[in-house]
């Protein structure tokens, strides 16, 4: 196995479907020969599989999910990339009215089969209008699949799934893993969806978090076994399907629980796992759930105020050593 | 052109066809026995129709908030429909969709959409893939004079422009949206204009006349089969009932509700089949009989069928529930 | 004090506020003299002060909510209506991107005093694009306050504290109350922001919910009192600014929460809620919170599904008994 | 028209202020001191100075995600312009817009904004509320040729146009979006042909060349001021670098720079001054030391300002804290 890049195991992973499937095709804006995708995912796959099925598309969010939805549900399987997360705002009536409910309001005789690819995240000072985490937004729509890979193995394995489902994913990156070399396999693999990994052991409190914030647990975990602190850290790899279990199984075991996304706090993925994880666990829990977000403020550019809006290390420790 | 005999009969037909469809659901309406709101396509009867004669069975239509027609046309199951609209178990989206996402996929249709102008980008994409896969389907894209205010309506023209793809856009420009006159709303007379800014041939029609839409659309799609791109046909037309079900539509003035009262599309297909020898009066009484039967029994099936079992409504969010 | 309906609730408040003030004025789709809003809101208001400040728009809602945001920045006072909620969808970037977040990314520069008037809920047969609840978006936008009247009085007070709110308001109404009547001041009172108001007191429960089910809430609690289940019944009004403080006392009195709202579940307003309360009354809770939504799907169109979707009495009372 | 002296000298000094500036934003940012991204506005400077020369200070502007030439133009402060480059206390959003959100209301800015074409709207909501304040205030909007593409284009051309708000469409077309030649992503020649559809008088102009703007503009306001309604003016113009930090902008063809860098706005301007006896190249010389001095204090003060405290991240959401 070789060292890559989480970029270009995504890559892989876009390569291998287009091989394997001729109605597999990527649209979106600079996506494809003058620049490969803003954060160059894509770069080199309109040399290999022609401008057709690597589309450059005019600045148009809605229609280019629109234009997803109308090839998906008549044979092709669009992977649609909107450039950055913020952007799917001016997309979410195609995403969320027409995609997420068109098998439904049909009673079942339309099958939406798209991705829309997508990134979040801050930590670039690219300021409140590219550096959001929407997912929250997503994950109360029914009918949405929602992939959230913070590895490289993950990302491979994830967009591969979620090209092959009958049904429509957003698939969310994040700007500061991109860069991250993991080994991964060359040969073909599926990471099946609504399973979550448990990414480190440990028996005195449970980490849920994702994207960026995995890797940050992971250090402060490491960081608090020197103090005897036991941190079991999970990433949920799919927010829908949501593997629950894993979960649940984890705070019986430990009896706490620590929240971390980068998210603002109001709202967010977290609040939902909370909601759950009490409701599901309530007789196992020692301590209150706790929830470590961005405040809910927009993003702000400057280094000194978004290094303060992200939660870092300190914080996520500071929560767990508040109710271990 | 000369329009065939033939193609005139069936022009009528399905002009008919779609009004006693209406009517019957007008009907039933009245006893209250459909649930929620209705946008009738009565008066529009002659866009849906011509558009769809000049279709191939394996074209597409994208529809609207006011589908029916649409749906109707494309050769929808009449029991389906009808059942849908009353919600019923036996209805083509298993009552889950009612009248503003009436759908038949099987027989083309593409959805009916409640989102206004929010068909246009699903077209875009149906018809990108019509000639990814190398078909020679063609899209037909119905949507209404307000929908070309909305920002889809710039993107999609403008994507489908690029990309030369197989598409017919027909704006059934009725005068109306809801209550706002079109003079409120678009500065130009025509929304043709529009179409021709994005360099697609745009023409404008008598959209009461079954003939001038058929004939423009075999134009257009002709030029779409043939890998020449979009085209936009605008329908001049009018609705001859209020926006949706108690809407008595008080704001429009009494001399153009007459005038166009007086442009019936059913009258105005019949006659020129009538002229052009396609068709007898006598003919004609058969085809409304055998099309009043048929309608009349869709209105006893979707009447009699069952409403869903509650916890269906829990089927269908995804292929495989999770 | 007379008996009037939601509607006209909302109409006088609107009415006083134009004679009020010269800068404030309504823009939408069909909110003028032809229709008075779909919902007949407006009805009138374009015959008393002219077509120019009750102004139809054409069907352009993302340019609807720009507009009234370039209004409000240069003086003006725009009450915006999106004629449903669930077609905010195409204003999502101008409202949660521009009108929410410009204060902050100008530095404090700008200020955004616009009300954007919405409508949410079911029960009208009118299927999945026109009867979502959409709530949760917004509150996890910082930078948006929400209000949520369930009540004639209140309506007519928020919208008057709306309006003269220096920051963006989403105003979101519900279908089903238009045409309940209740006793409203004829004279001039304003609602304060961040004020919960507790609309019944109970010992033993308590509910909390928005909109429709504030009313369903109150009938289940007079149905159980029969039983000897005393339940306290908490309408927020706003959801941004929170009412924290109402609710956790409560809740430190009963020891027994049930939300509910008429949201699809997941990520519902209800999941943040329930991570708040069990944040900060953890050691209150003698029971889960309990959370009564809606089910993670599109709201269906048939009588027989809308009805089975939409939470009704017997899932309150069964969720309260449950925990008591 | 013939444009009086003193407008040259205003047109050209202008114009090089926004090129000094630019200048030294990409000098700093070369010391790494500029956190984030650069959208300069190298190359289209004439557009911005042309039209803000024919605005009065009490007009509006609207920019975007390469706004620095527009706010500079317009007169914002160059400290607190360059300040927020860098993320500075001092700068004219307190460090929390940067470069994309670049804005200073007071003289003028509506706002920057980083979402492309999301200025259209706003800008017809401060035309619209110049009409209903009953002032004569105008807002010229600036966008790129890749917003054209975005549904709010169509929806504010629309708008603007029914109400006849007093406004001017300024497409500065720089034939790219990114990395996308407009070739691609857009049927027709002009933009222009767009505002047409609209009923929106448009013109196509030099954009390197700040008397064709400024022209264009004057008349463009004056219409407006009149309550003529809105005007759409193209500018063909060109970037001078890449689209953003990193981007060596390989994708343009070499004939195609070297047309264009052989049209350097700065050089174009003054040519015309000096011809026109305007300006001596000893003028010349001594308006570009004075504005060299001021940038240059400018870049220091930015330097050397206070980044602000953590915790100021929390200020601004809303006008008090909840
Ligand atoms: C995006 C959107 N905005 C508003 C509405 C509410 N609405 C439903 S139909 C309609 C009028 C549509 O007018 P037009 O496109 O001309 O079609 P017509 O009803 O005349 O057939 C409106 C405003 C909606 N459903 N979707
Ligand atoms: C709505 C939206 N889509 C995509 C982007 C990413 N993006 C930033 S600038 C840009 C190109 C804009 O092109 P144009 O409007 O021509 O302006 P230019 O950069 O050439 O000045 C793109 C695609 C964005 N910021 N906003
Ligand atoms: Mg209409
Ligand atoms: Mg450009």
């Amino acid at each position: 196995m070789t060292e890559i890049t989480y970029r270009d195991a995504l890559k892989q992973g876009l390569r291998e479907e287009m091989l394997r499937d001729d109605n597999v095709f990527i649209m979106g804006e600079d996506v494809g020969l003058n620049w490969g995708g803003a954060f160059k995912v894509t770069k080199g796959l309109a040399e290999e599989f022609g401008e057709d099925r690597v589309r450059d598309t005019p600045i148009s969010e809605n229609a280019i999910a629109g234009a997803a939805v109308g090839a998906a549900i008549t044979g092709m399987r669009p992977v649609a990339e909107i450039m950055f997360g913020d952007l799917i705002s001016l997309a979410m009536d195609q995403v969320c009215n027409q995609a997420a409910k068109m098998r439904y309001m049909f009673g079942g005789q339309t099958s939406v089969p798209l991705v829309l690819r997508s990134v979040f995240g801050g930590g670039k000072n690219i300021a409140s209008h590219h550096s959001q985490s929407l997912e929250a937004w997503f994950m109360h729509t029914p009918g949405l699949k929602i992939a959230v890979p913070a590895f490289a193995y993950d990302a491979k394995g994830l967009i591969k799934t979620a090209i092959r489902d009958p049904d429509p994913v957003m698939f969310f990156e994040h700007k500061l893993v991109y860069d991250r070399k993991e080994e991964v396999p060359e040969e073909e693999y599926l990471i099946p969806f609504g399973e979550a990994k448990v990414r480190r052991e440990g028996a005195d409190v449970t980490v849920w978090g994702t994207f960026f914030m995995v890797h940050k647990a992971l250090e402060v975990a490491e960081e608090l076994a020197k103090d005897g602190i036991s941190v079991e850290v999970i990433d949920p790899r799919t927010l829908v399907p949501l593997d629950k279990k894993t979960l649940i199984d984890s705070v019986k075991k430990t009896g706490r629980l620590v929240l971390v996304t980068e998210e603002t706090k109001t709202g967010a993925t977290t609040a939902e796992i909370a909601a759950i994880v009490q409701e599901e666990a309530f007789d196992w829990l020692d301590a209150p759930v706790m929830r470590v977000n961005a405040p809910d403020t927009p993003v702000p550019f400057s280094p000194t105020l978004e290094q303060y809006f992200i939660p870092d290390n300190k914080r996520i420790a500071d929560a767990i050593r508040e109710i271990v | 052109m000369a329009v065939k005999k033939a193609t005139l009969v069936d022009l009528f037909t399905r002009t008919l066809k779609v009004r006693l469809f209406e009517e019957k659901v007008w009907d039933i309406f009245g006893q209250n026995l459909v649930p929620g709101t209705l946008h009738l396509y009565l008066g529009q009867e002659a866009v849906a129709a011509g558009v769809t004669v000049a279709l191939k069975e394996t074209d597409w239509i994208q529809s609207t908030h006011r589908g029916h027609g649409h749906v109707v046309a494309k050769g929808a199951d009449m029991n389906a429909a009808m059942a849908e609209l009353l919600g019923k178990k036996t209805g083509s989206c298993k009552g889950k969709g009612g009248s503003m996402h009436i759908t038949q996929f099987d027989v083309g249709v593409l959805g009916a959409t409640g989102v206004v102008a929010s068909g246009l980008p699903i077209a875009v994409g149906a018809a990108l893939s019509a000639q990814m896969r190398k078909t020679d389907e063609v899209v037909a894209c119905f949507f209404g004079d307000g929908a070309s205010n909305n920002g889809t309506f710039g993107e999609s023209l403008n994507m489908a422009a690029i990309w030369q793809l197989p598409l017919v856009w027909i704006v059934e420009n009725n005068l109306y949206a809801m209550g706002t006159p079109i003079t409120l709303t678009c500065p130009s007379q025509n929304i043709a204009d529009r179409g021709e800014a994005y360099c697609t041939p745009s023409v404008v029609v008598d959209g009461n006349n079954a003939v001038e839409v058929y004939e423009a659309t075999v134009e257009a799609v002709k030029r779409a089969r043939e890998g020449g791109g979009p085209s936009l046909i605008e329908c001049k037309t009018y609705r001859m009932r209020g926006h949706s079900r108690f809407d008595p539509a008080k704001y429009r003035p009494q001399d153009e509700v007459d005038h166009w009262m007086g442009r019936d599309a059913v009258e105005i297909i019949k006659n020129i089949a009538l002229e052009q020898k396609a068709l007898t009066e006598k003919q004609a009484e058969s085809i409304r009989k055998k099309l009043q039967k048929a309608v009349d029994k869709a209105g006893d099936f979707a009447i009699k069928s069952e409403h869903p079992a509650p916890e269906e409504a829990l089927d269908d969010v995804f292929k495989e529930a999770i």
